[in-house]
């Protein structure tokens, strides 16, 4: 159906080509991942988890477009149920973690080595 | 031939293992008990032991009282137990000693007595399985299991830096045979099609005979002509000798050949005395047995090739380890050092190629299994009364212990082979094969041969001047220390321990034949296969082809004992 | 909008995961009658017996002959369902050894169990998904609950921090994977991994760097999962803080899971495209998983750390089975064996069938290992010492010989098991690993396997020497028995010695189990 | 009957003995058993009386072995003890010898060795000498060992020397004859270390069977190059050579199949067989065709194999250079010096090389070097004996010095002389030695010659017969000490050997001078210890005569080695022509018989087979008695004149010298054994200790330790950290996978 309407809009609607989206997807994807390097404070570190299953799903969602079916879009929506559930389980950890030590920061976080 | 006699190996290999279970349900503070129940295991397994080497017919097949039944199949395995006449000949040493074993530790094991005879037990099986398993992997898994009770022999029973010894010798056991497991997977693959592979000896060799036949002729031929070779034989001539290698690795660490021989010196010193029998009496024959059974006919082509360099390493080991016992001071270490020399011949012996040498060598197994683990047996009795090792604590003893000194004497003599004794026969004939043999032609020039006999006989002087030097330190001279002043005798049991040794000195020394003649057959196969590697030696196909009884029909039924007709034998145990 | 007619043979390959998820709400409902102090033994039993029938109904599946299951999301084959019996078989034991553990720790609560119950659903499913997010949802089931099975214990700065490192590395891992899958379905514009193959191989013609990309990256999701070098640093500290049972099931299932997951993924996908990209990535992990994971394990003096190391090792192991899964031609990788191998060697399927099968059974071999060897870390742990950091050092089982024969002998078997020296059942499935390699002609992974196996026999044997060669130090805390973790000894000890010797019906089973769906 | 045939008829005939000749061994060998293990509950007498008559059984089987070996029929006159010899064709005999084999010992491929005995004249009269003096000296033990002890384990010990000997002689192979070679070597072992809690005899003991075992060695390589060599003649061989011999291929090899590969019968075959001029395929200067000698001469290889022979013979018959054991081997009790070193276990190098005669004479280059060692060891054992004071050193150095001289014989082709003069020495010897050790009896134990002195009066017995066998040795007409020594001299001057002409009279003065030496030594000897005046340092005020049990074996000692003059006088006929032929000589000639044969073809040896004439004898004696008189003249008139006055340096320091044995321990300690001990050492500590265990084998398990405990820092317990390597790792992917995707 969606493909249907892709194909009645095409011709004279200009459109942003999907190139875009995949580069803003894999843009947000490599913050995600340097803010998971460099950030020190455990909850903005989560966020840029959330940040790259986010671009993940833009990509889905891109690709959707593109392929012109509704694969892309359900896996999006599996992603940010996942996602919450994650979210759930990931701030309960942290504050576990605050809970135990006082403070959410990485460095401090780090008893076990070697 | 009856029930009776298919099972015989089984019963031999696995009726320690039965004990060993009884063993275990006796409480352990019944130290008597438990000591009792242990020897009388193994003077039943000398029995049936004893009865197998008899039943052994030297005229028959290669190998007797076979038992082979289906076993792991689909990875290509059979439970394949047989005896060909070396092996039953070391199997009677190994159930010879198991009951001296036990007797040898009755007061030196005081602690953990329970776990120290189930280890006995267990050590025993795994022994006797690895002498006369056919499977080789079935082989290969005795020969790494056996490593474990040994290595617990040694840690928990040990001197002071047992624990070190253990390891060390695990480890450096370890690493030869791994890789030599990885050289087996491969002859396992290249030895015979997809579908018809099997670890079993027979499939193994007769499935690489061709290939090395063809290398072997190619050798011959002018230089490059192998490189024409096709198939198999192409792949023995690029990595046959990598393979070989490995093998040679794994049992050379066993054996121990120079220069891989450091770990010996240490696990004996620090082993009991029921751990060092063990491991000079059956261990270290391991390594021979398994060049012989399996590096060499394997890989008869690079064994031709690397024989000069191995022959040299033995020789070396026969000068080298002599040498070494005049630098000691340790008694334990000095023995152990000797049986690098001792083993040296062995392994000459083997490579020599020749009728005498190789039966000489496996002579010299069983006599530096006896007169090597009697000297360990006696200088054990030494040390649970003195607790030092060091010769520098002796020093007259034969005043003090006549009847001690007497047997160690005559032990030693056998050790420094005077003749007469068992320890003449097999150096001579070692040496005597030596002198026979093609080695130095092996070695480009044939008058090499001259220069490795007469190293080798160097020995003879060397193991005079170290052994004599040690017994004339511990024995001889005035008695020093005073806590030497007051030491008892051997008493009647030890006694008993040590008889059957001295016997054995004289009757093999006197009356070899029998011995021999049960040993000749698998020499003159050895040499068969051996000599298939030779460029330009003819050597018929039905000389060397390995004859073994095919697999059952249906699984996990006992299999017929007679040999089965030949076309059954033509192709190995094929795989469903 | 049409409703895919689903028969009931569809739900066949679901019901050794439902019964698991029944048993955990089942246990979750009953919390809320129970007391804060009533007895929770009673749970552990619920999960053996949920386990024991979903590993049941997995054998009973195994026989199955392999075809698709809801339109082609899942599948139903031999494959999937002996990973499930070994997960149910990590599931049980690891479950046996909680109790008493909890108990120390006055921590028995329901979602103890129900959570590793769930964790269990979320590998078996995992084992049998066909599809990319299929896959993804049932691996952030697996994951999630073992995120908080790790840190279930409030007590202690351990179990919290090692929750964390576990959840914001598992996270980011699984965000990689997940972006890997998007690239995928956008080369291929599917998620059904059998739907992708034919897509693929035209894609990697038209934009390779996406299809590579997108391999790449789902791979290393997965490499995450199994702990392989590079990807693996997060595994000690983990395995360290977490729980031991849960130690045990993560050592176990989940690494069965995710590996289930690789190899279904891969040899489907690898069908698509040059093979070569596949064996160069995993041999390189493989080679570096091995060696490092060895490496760190032999200073170790805390045990459970050693543990964990080594069990990166054994992923390299496996890895090297993988590894083999991909030599289209066997002997033509390396050549090591020479050209004869097109004569001597197995045809390529044969050999990828030994390869499965080993994988397989060394799956099976190590869970028994490692979960014995954990369970037998958990008996002598206290909490006390965690803070300490002492909780787990090798001091703890010196003289264990003189105290505990049984449990020292079963130590032993473990360690010797994992160190792969025969007669144990870690022997066999080394042996398997290395066959299928050196068929493959990986022989240089497989020399290099036995070696860094020796080395990794050094440190197990270390544990044997303080067992049986040290004295029994002064002031030995007391070990009580209990009947639920000697049961897991027993049962584990007795699996490692006899299917070493005897495999029984295993073997048969693997023969199945090494066919794959779409192989 | 006369004589010869009373001596010609044996009361047990051949071939109903030599089944039985193994009890000749058996008994001593039982006798050791018995003493050995049952000796402490059995009690002195018993143990005495056991030993004795195992050795006195030994004795009259030997007597009846020997006296069968000459059995002949009394009425045809035709020889009863021979046998076909295998090795030959059936009409080849072996004369006046009785064989029995006792079946496999050990057989390997295509090598075997039989328990086969032999005896003929030369072995049965060794067997004669061994049970015959062996019997005396356990009488004289009886008394001489009755304070000690430990008696059983000395009777034990000495039985089996015996057993062991007997072996050596009765061998009729040369593996069997080894075995009783290091036996007789393992006995002298355990009884110079008789009194073991002296280290210093512990050490004697040690050191003489390691030195032994050094020319066993060599033995040993030799008897592999007889067993290359045979093979490689049965190789090469036709039916020329074989008939040379007196053989046939297929007798000749089923003989070695049979009987053994290394039996002397068929080593004389085969030496028959090769010399040059027979015109057969193999000769001596024919190279080896195959085999590790490949390209050697068979010649060659037999000089080879002879000097090895000859160093093995060195060990046991103390030669140069393997002499050195000897003279501390005196730390035995007397007796057994009296046997062992000086009777019957010295002489087993002779022994070998006239059991190997035919051999021997294939090289003259060995000939000329057994003779020349034998001269030279013997100069110099003479010389060293100058300074000695120990009755006992000297008396061991006079016995290198009169070995020396049968090899002389040996090396010359003498070899009934040295046969002779092997059993002369062993009765004079064996009388000299019992005499010391009765003296020391008598005198606490004192050895010092310095310290005796005027026991004429003393011990009458005991200086009558010292007196006989000192005149005996000295040769001092008409004892047999001057015969059989003249009779090897003048072999040795008539003699030549194939191109070594020079060798003969080279050898011939040095021993004139050496019998000159003798005389000097043994007079002052006999001089210093019973003539004089009793010295002052003695222990004993006064000595005491030694009970009959010592004093009867000197009697019958001394009265041999009177009577054995008689075989030196030229009372045969020579069976060829009718020339006069001393009595052992012709009573040895049929063990010679093949060494002559191929003398004869081969042309190697010049042999001479006249008897001295008046002029020789009177020579030789004058030579003899001009050292005793130079002796007597010295310790009797010039030294007890000038007592009190310092000696001249140069006399000091000559004697320095010889009574240090001109420092050849010394040089061998520096030389062989110092460097030896240092290399093991060094090898211990560099090669095995460092490079091997440490270096090799530790070193990589530390390099893997180290790199593991280096790893484990990369470990920081960052999740950032790891979340950067993970990222890092999956960079180094995508790389890999755009590099493909450019390819």
């Amino acid at each position: 159906m969606a493909a249907q309407v892709v194909a009645r809009e095409a011709p004279n609607r200009p459109m942003v080509p999907i190139s875009y989206y995949l580069l803003l997807a894999a843009a947000l994807f490599c913050m995600g991942m340097f803010g998971v390097m460099v950030r020190r404070n455990a909850l903005v570190i989560f966020m840029c988890v959330e940040l790259m299953l986010n671009a993940a799903n833009l990509t889905f969602l891109a690709f959707a477009r593109m392929h012109g079916d509704s694969v892309g879009h359900v896996s999006a929506f599996f992603v940010i149920a996942v996602a919450a559930a994650e979210a759930a389980i990931g701030l309960a950890i942290v504050i576990a973690v605050f809970r135990s030590r006082g403070s959410v920061l990485v460095e401090d976080i780090r008893t076990m080595k070697h | 031939m009856s029930f009776f006699d298919t099972h015989l190996l089984n019963l031999v290999v696995f009726l320690p293992l039965v004990f060993a279970a009884l063993v275990l349900m006796l409480p352990a503070g019944e130290a008597g008990q438990i000591r009792a129940v242990t020897f009388i295991a193994m003077l039943v397994d000398l029995a049936f032991g004893a009865w197998a080497y008899m039943r052994f017919e030297p005229g028959g097949p290669e190998f007797q009282l076979e038992y082979r039944v289906h076993w792991f199949k689909e990875f290509g395995l059979s439970y394949h137990l047989g005896v060909d006449g070396l092996a039953a000949s070391l199997l009677l040493l190994t159930v010879f000693l198991g009951p001296l074993v036990v007797l040898a530790s009755t007061t030196y094991i005081s602690h953990r007595i329970k776990e120290f005879h189930l280890a006995l037990l267990v050590l025993q099986t795994t022994m006797l399985g690895a002498l006369v398993s056919l499977d080789v992997l079935l082989f290969y898994i005795f020969f790494e299991a056996m490593l474990i009770p040994m290595y617990l022999l040694v840690g928990v029973w040990g001197a002071e830096d047992r624990q070190m010894a253990a390891v060390k010798f695990f480890l450096y056991t370890l690493v030869g045979s791994l890789l030599m497991l990885v050289a087996l997977i491969a002859v396992y693959f290249i030895s015979s099609p997809a579908g018809a592979r099997s670890f079993d000896y027979s499939s193994m060799y007769n499935g690489l005979l061709d290939a090395n036949r063809q290398l072997s002729a190619c050798t011959a031929g002018p230089p490059g002509a192998c490189d024409s070779l096709t198939g198999l034989a192409a792949t023995l001539h690029t990595y046959g000798p990598w393979l070989f290698a490995a093998f040679a690795l794994a049992f050379a660490i066993k054996v121990p050949m120079w220069p891989v021989h450091t770990w010996l010196p240490d696990a004996h010193v620090q082993a009991p005395v029921a751990g060092s029998m063990i491991l000079a009496g059956v261990m270290l024959k391991m390594g021979t047995f398994g060049f012989w059974r399996y590096a060499i006919p394997f890989f008869p082509v690079a064994a031709q090739n690397a024989r000069p360099f191995l022959a040299t390493l033995a020789v070396i080991g026969i000068v080298y380890g002599a040498l070494m016992c005049l630098a000691q001071r340790d008694i334990k270490k000095l023995i152990a050092y000797s049986s690098v020399s001792h083993l040296g011949y062995c392994m000459l012996g083997i490579f020599a190629l020749t009728a005498e040498g190789a039966t000489g060598s496996a002579y010299q197994m069983l006599n530096h299994g006896i007169s090597t683990g009697a000297l360990f047996l006696l200088f054990g009795f030494l040390y649970e009364r003195r607790h030092t090792r060091l010769m520098a604590d002796f020093g007259g003893i034969a005043k003090v212990m006549p009847v001690f000194t007497v047997a160690f004497v005559i032990i030693t003599f056998s050790s420094v082979a005077v003749p007469g004794t068992n320890g003449f026969i097999g150096e001579f004939l070692v040496l005597l094969g030596t002198f026979k043999s093609d080695l130095g032609a092996a070695a480009g020039n044939p008058h090499l041969t001259m220069v490795f006999g007469a190293f080798a006989t160097l020995g003879v002087i060397l193991g005079a001047a170290y052994m004599l030097w040690m017994v004339q330190k511990v024995f001889f001279g005035g008695l020093t220390h005073r806590e030497n002043q007051h030491l008892t005798d051997m008493n009647l049991r030890e006694m008993l321990t040590v008889l059957p040794f001295i016997i054995l000195v004289g009757v093999m020394g006197l009356m070899p034949q029998p011995f021999l003649d049960r040993i000749e057959p698998s020499t003159s196969r050895f040499i068969a296969r051996a000599r298939v590697g030779t460029p330009g030696a003819t050597v018929e196909t039905e000389q060397v082809r390995v004859e073994v009884m095919g697999l059952p029909a249906q699984p996990t039924a006992a299999a017929p004992s007679a040999p089965a007709p030949l076309a059954a034998r033509a192709v190995p145990s094929p795989r469903p | 909008m049409i409703l895919p007619n689903l028969t009931l043979a569809d739900f066949l390959p679901l019901i050794p995961a439902i019964i698991l998820v029944v048993g955990a709400c089942i246990l979750l409902l009953s919390e809320v009658f129970l007391g804060a102090h009533a007895s929770r033994s009673y749970q552990a039993v619920l999960t053996v017996v949920a386990a024991v029938a979903a590993g049941a109904m997995a054998v009973a599946n195994m026989f199955e002959p392999a075809h698709e299951v809801f339109l082609g999301f899942g599948v139903l084959d031999p494959f999937s369902s002996f990973l499930t019996f070994v997960v149910c078989v990590g599931l049980g034991l690891a479950a046996l050894s909680s109790v008493s553990f909890l108990r120390k720790r006055g921590a028995e609560r329901g979602e103890f169990y129900a959570l590793m119950l769930f964790a269990a659903a979320g590998m078996s499913l995992l084992a049998l998904s066909n599809e990319l997010i299929t896959l993804f949802v049932n691996l952030e089931v697996l994951s999630i609950a073992t995120y908080a099975l790790t840190s279930y214990l409030r007590r202690g700065t351990r179990p919290s921090e090692a929750g964390f490192k576990y959840f914001i590395l598992g996270a980011f891992s699984s965000a990689v994977l997940l972006y890997g899958a998007a690239l995928l379905y956008g080369a291929t514009g599917s998620t059904k991994l059998t739907d992708m193959v034919g897509p693929l191989s035209s894609a990697l013609a038209t934009q390779p760097a996406l299809v590579y990309a997108g391999l790449i990256l789902l791979g290393s999701g997965f490499a995450f999962k199994v702990a392989a070098v590079p990807f693996h640093m997060w595994t000690p500290d983990v395995y360290e803080g977490a729980p031991t049972p849960v130690t045990a099931l993560m050592s176990a299932g989940v690494k069965a899971a995710a590996f289930a997951a690789l190899v279904r993924v891969f040899l489907t996908l690898g069908k698509g495209i040059d093979p070569h990209l596949p064996l160069v990535l995993f041999s390189t992990l493989a080679f570096l998983t091995m060696v490092v994971g060895n490496l760190l394990a032999i200073p170790q003096r805390n045990v459970k750390r050693m543990l964990a190391y080594s069990s990166i090792a054994h992923a390299g192991y496996l890895l090297v089975g993988v590894a083999a899964l991909f030599v289209t031609a066997p002997g033509e990788q390396f050549r090591l064996l020479g050209p004869s191998e097109l004569t001597g060697g197995s045809p390529v399927e044969l050999a990828r069938s030994q390869a499965l099968r080993g994988i397989l059974f060394y799956l099976l071999a190590y869970t028994f290992s490692a979960v014995g060897a954990f369970t037998l870390v958990s008996v002598l742990e206290r909490r006390e010492d965690e803070e300490k950091g002492t909780a787990w050092d090798l001091e703890r089982f010196s003289g264990l010989a003189q105290r505990r024969p049984g449990w020292a002998v079963a130590m032993a078997a473990f360690m010797l098991s994992l160190g792969g020296i025969p007669p144990t059942i870690g022997f066999m499935s080394k042996l398997l690993i290395f066959q299928s390699a050196v068929d493959s002609g990986l022989i240089g992974l497989a020399i290099i396997g036995v070696l860094s196996s020796a080395a990794g026999v050094y440190y197990y044997l270390r544990v044997v020497v303080y067992m049986f060669m040290r004295p029994v130090p002064e002031g030995a805390l007391t070990l009580e028995r209990s009947w639920s973790t000697e049961l897991a000894l027993v049962l584990s000890t007795a699996a490692v010695l006899v299917f070493g010797i005897l495999p029984g019906p295993i073997t048969a089973w693997l023969q199945q189990a090494s066919s794959i769906f779409g192989q | 009957m006369n004589l010869s045939q009373f001596l010609q008829t044996a009361p047990v005939a051949p071939d109903v003995l030599a089944p039985s000749l193994w009890l000749i061994i058996a008994l001593p060998l039982l006798g050791a058993f018995i003493c050995g293990v049952f000796g402490k509950m059995l009690g002195r007498a018993n143990v005495n009386l056991v030993a004795c008559s195992a050795v006195g059984g030994a004795f009259v089987l030997s007597v009846l072995a020997f006296w069968a070996t000459s059995d002949t029929d009394p009425e045809s006159r035709r020889l009863l003890s021979f046998f076909v010899n295998p090795f030959g064709t059936e009409r080849d005999y072996v004369r006046y010898a009785l064989a029995h084999d006792y079946g496999t010992w050990f057989a390997v491929g295509d090598f075997r060795v039989n328990f086969g005995l032999m005896v003929d004249h030369l072995s049965g009269t060794l067997l004669l000498v061994i049970t015959g003096v062996g019997f005396l000296i356990h009488l004289y033990s009886t008394s001489y060992m009755e304070h000690d002890e430990s008696y059983w384990r000395y009777f034990a010990y000495l039985n089996l020397f015996v057993a062991a000997m007997l072996t050596l002689v009765l061998a009729d192979n040369l593996v069997l004859l080894f075995v009783g070679w290091e036996g007789v070597g393992m006995a002298s072992y355990l009884l110079i270390g008789f009194w073991y809690t002296d280290p210093a005899k512990a050490w004697a003991g040690r050191k003489a069977f390691v030195t032994n075992r050094i020319g066993d060695f060599a033995f040993l390589i030799a008897t592999f190059l007889m067993v290359l060599l045979v093979g490689a003649f049965t190789e090469q061989a036709n039916e020329r050579d074989y008939t040379m011999a007196n053989s046939s291929s297929q007798r000749y090899s089923a003989a070695l199949q049979e009987k053994g590969t290394v039996t002397f019968l068929g080593l004389q075959k085969m030496a028959e067989a090769i010399p040059e001029g027979g015109g057969g395929a193999v000769m001596l200067s024919t190279p080896i065709a195959a085999g590790p000698l490949e390209g050697y001469t068979f010649g060659g290889v037999m000089t080879a194999a002879m000097l090895l022979f000859l160093l093995g013979a060195a060990g046991k018959s103390a030669q140069l250079p393997l002499y050195v054991w000897l003279p501390d081997a005196m730390a035995g009790p007397t007796p057994v010096s009296a046997l062992i070193h000086a009777a019957t276990m010295v002489t087993a190098g002779v022994y070998l090389f006239s059991r190997m005669s035919a051999l021997l004479v294939l090289s003259p280059t060995a000939m000329a070097t057994v003779a020349i060692i034998g001269a030279l060891t013997s100069l110099l054992a003479a010389l060293i004996a100058f300074a000695q004071d120990d009755i006992k050193k000297v008396l061991a150095y006079s016995t290198v010095s009169q070995l020396g001289i049968m090899f002389m014989g040996v090396g010359m082709g003498v070899f009934w002389a040295a046969v002779l003069h092997l059993v002369t020495h062993a009765f004079f010897k064996a009388c000299l030695f019992l005499g010391a050790g009765s003296v020391m009896h008598g005198n606490g134990d004192e050895t010092d010659i310095k310290k005796l002195g005027g026991l004429r009066h003393e011990m009458k017995w005991t200086w009558g017969t010292f007196f006989v066998a000192t005149l005996a040795i000295t040769g001092i007409i008409p004892l047999s000490g001057f015969f059989s020594k003249d009779a090897i001299f003048h072999g040795v001057h008539h003699n030549h050997l194939e191109g070594l002409h020079w060798v003969s009279s080279v050898v011939y003065y040095l021993g004139l001078l050496i019998a000159a030496c003798t005389a000097f030594y043994m007079t002052r000897v006999y001089l210093l210890t019973f003539e004089g005046q009793r010295s002052k340092e003695a222990k004993l005020a006064h000595a005491h005569e030694s009970a009959w049990q010592m004093t009867l074996p000197l009697v019958v000692l001394a009265v041999l080695s009177v009577v054995s003059a008689v075989y030196a006088w030229p009372l045969m006929k020579a069976p060829g022509d009718g020339r006069p032929q001393p009595v052992f000589e012709n009573f040895l000639s049929p063990v010679f018989a093949s060494m002559n044969r191929i003398v004869a073809t081969g042309k190697t040896v010049a042999l001479d087979t006249s008897v001295p004439a008046m002029g020789d004898y009177v020579f030789a004696w004058l030579v003899a008695v001009s050292g005793g008189a130079l002796a007597g003249f010295l310790y009797l008139r010039f030294f007890p004149a000038r007592a009190g006055q310092p000696a001249p340096a140069f006399a000091r320091a000559v004697r320095r010298t010889a009574q240090n044995k001109f420092y050849v321990d010394e040089l061998y300690e520096l030389a062989i054994i110092r460097p030896v001990k240092f290399m093991s050492f060094i090898l211990f500590r560099v090669v095995d200790a460092l490079l091997i265990d440490t270096v090799a084998v530790r070193g990589t398990a530390w390099v893997t330790a180290r790199v593991g405990s280096a790893l484990r820092y990369v470990q920081s317990g960052d999740a950032q950290a790891y979340a950067a390597v993970m990222a890092l790792a999956l960079l180094g992917g995508v790389a890999y996978a755009l590099i493909q995707v450019l390819q």
